[in-house]
């Protein structure tokens, strides 16, 4: 599921696994010189002594695509930027997969960075997507960081 | 016909309401189509539903809410056909 | 050419096309949350009204690999990394094509953004290697961030 | 046998020099093997070069020095075998 506007911006939600590479690359225009991209992924790890087995992403997918575009939106009013590629993964995502990519490409490294940390940042406190974590006798929904409804702006 | 006398003067308002991650497991479903007052907010709603579904309260203020995909605050009011979505703090990312 | 180290990190000069995605995957422990990755690539671009057809780059091999081990050692004591990789491409680089990238991996974004940005710009510091710039009629050294030889620490 | 003559007071030592980017192209070639006096050090060695190649003088105070690989000021004493690179501010990266 996809949706474009009329910039080579990008924000995609996928069931499918996914390339960094070709995410980072899709927001190269000749005249940058710089890309910095985020890849994050599932971690090995415990909570109460379970092991996580695998994870499910769930997606509000209408609002998530909006949010994304209105963060890449600020992003691009905040920082000298030329074009944001950013894909999550949806439904089922194995340890060590990656769930989220995000790939800034800017004339200079400087921009490229500022705005990668803050839309990830951004991205995890408004972006309705929702984290689930199951082991092997169940399953639990993992806690976001905390959304401010009232925003001050 | 009648359709300037709904327009002026609705006595109900026909909205969708969707729940998601946690929220969705309380109500047991992802979607309803339900009837509520004309001239209810936002918060009007949420009362309703949380009196409806009680556990709901566990999320206190986190509760988070949408109007047609829009993060709304309690004094949004309604309209016709109006999409809410009720849900819990978003985990997305890593 | 690569250098090998102890841990997982790694250096390389290449003369093959950098797959930006193998960099990152390489460096990725199970228990790290987030990497990023640093593309820098050829722009296009003129200079005194001449357009560049391409670049090469030309190293002092084993001096630039140590000085890549130093700086990566040096960011492995300031900031909480888990492992590092960089590759640097050498010989002649195609306008568009990736000339460097460094992949850093971490338990938490935040010092994996800090320190891939401190690494390329001690990489540009420091480590010998240099660029030529070629043109329809000839070629120049492109000058190079200022070192400071006589370092205060 | 008189290796601990030649070790207690060599009179000259043989070291490779290298150059690199914008120097090689003015040097000419990218490696010398040259004998220098005992005692010499990094800033001996540069007049020395500065003296062959004026032309390098235009880097100034930016021409670099390694010996064995590792960045070197004025007063590092050379000794014999060394490899000692003349080159100026590096440009890697993008």
């Amino acid at each position: 599921m996809e949706l474009k506007t009329t910039s080579s911006d990008f924000y995609e939600l996928t069931l499918e696994p996914i390339d960094i590479s070709s995410v980072a690359r899709r927001i190269v225009p000749p005249t940058c010189g710089a890309t910095v991209t985020l890849d994050g992924y599932v971690r090995e790890h415990t909570r109460a002594h379970k092991r996580t087995l695998y994870l499910v992403y769930e997606a509000y997918q209408p609002m998530a695509l909006r949010e994304l575009r209105r963060i890449v939106e600020e992003a691009r009013a905040k920082f000298d930027i030329a074009h944001v590629g950013i894909v999550h993964r949806t439904g089922q995502v194995e340890i060590g997969e990656t769930s989220v990519v995000i790939a800034v490409a800017a004339p200079h490294r400087r921009a490229a960075f500022e705005a990668c940390e803050w839309l990830i940042r951004e991205l995890k406190r408004t972006v309705p997507i929702w984290k689930k974590e199951f082991y092997e006798d169940g399953s639990m929904w993992a806690e976001g960081e905390h959304y401010e409804a009232h925003r001050a702006n | 016909m009648n359709n300037e006398i709904k327009a002026s003067m609705p006595s109900k308002l026909s909205v969708s309401i969707l729940f998601f991650g946690a929220a969705r497991d309380i109500v047991g479903a992802s979607q309803h189509e339900i009837q509520i007052a004309a001239n209810s907010t936002v918060g009007t709603l949420k009362s309703e539903m949380l009196a409806t579904y009680p556990e709901l309260a566990r999320f206190g203020r986190s509760l988070l809410i949408a109007v047609n995909c829009e993060y709304a605050d309690e004094h949004t009011m309604l309209k016709s056909d109006d999409e809410i979505a009720f849900f819990p703090p978003v985990s997305g990312g890593t």
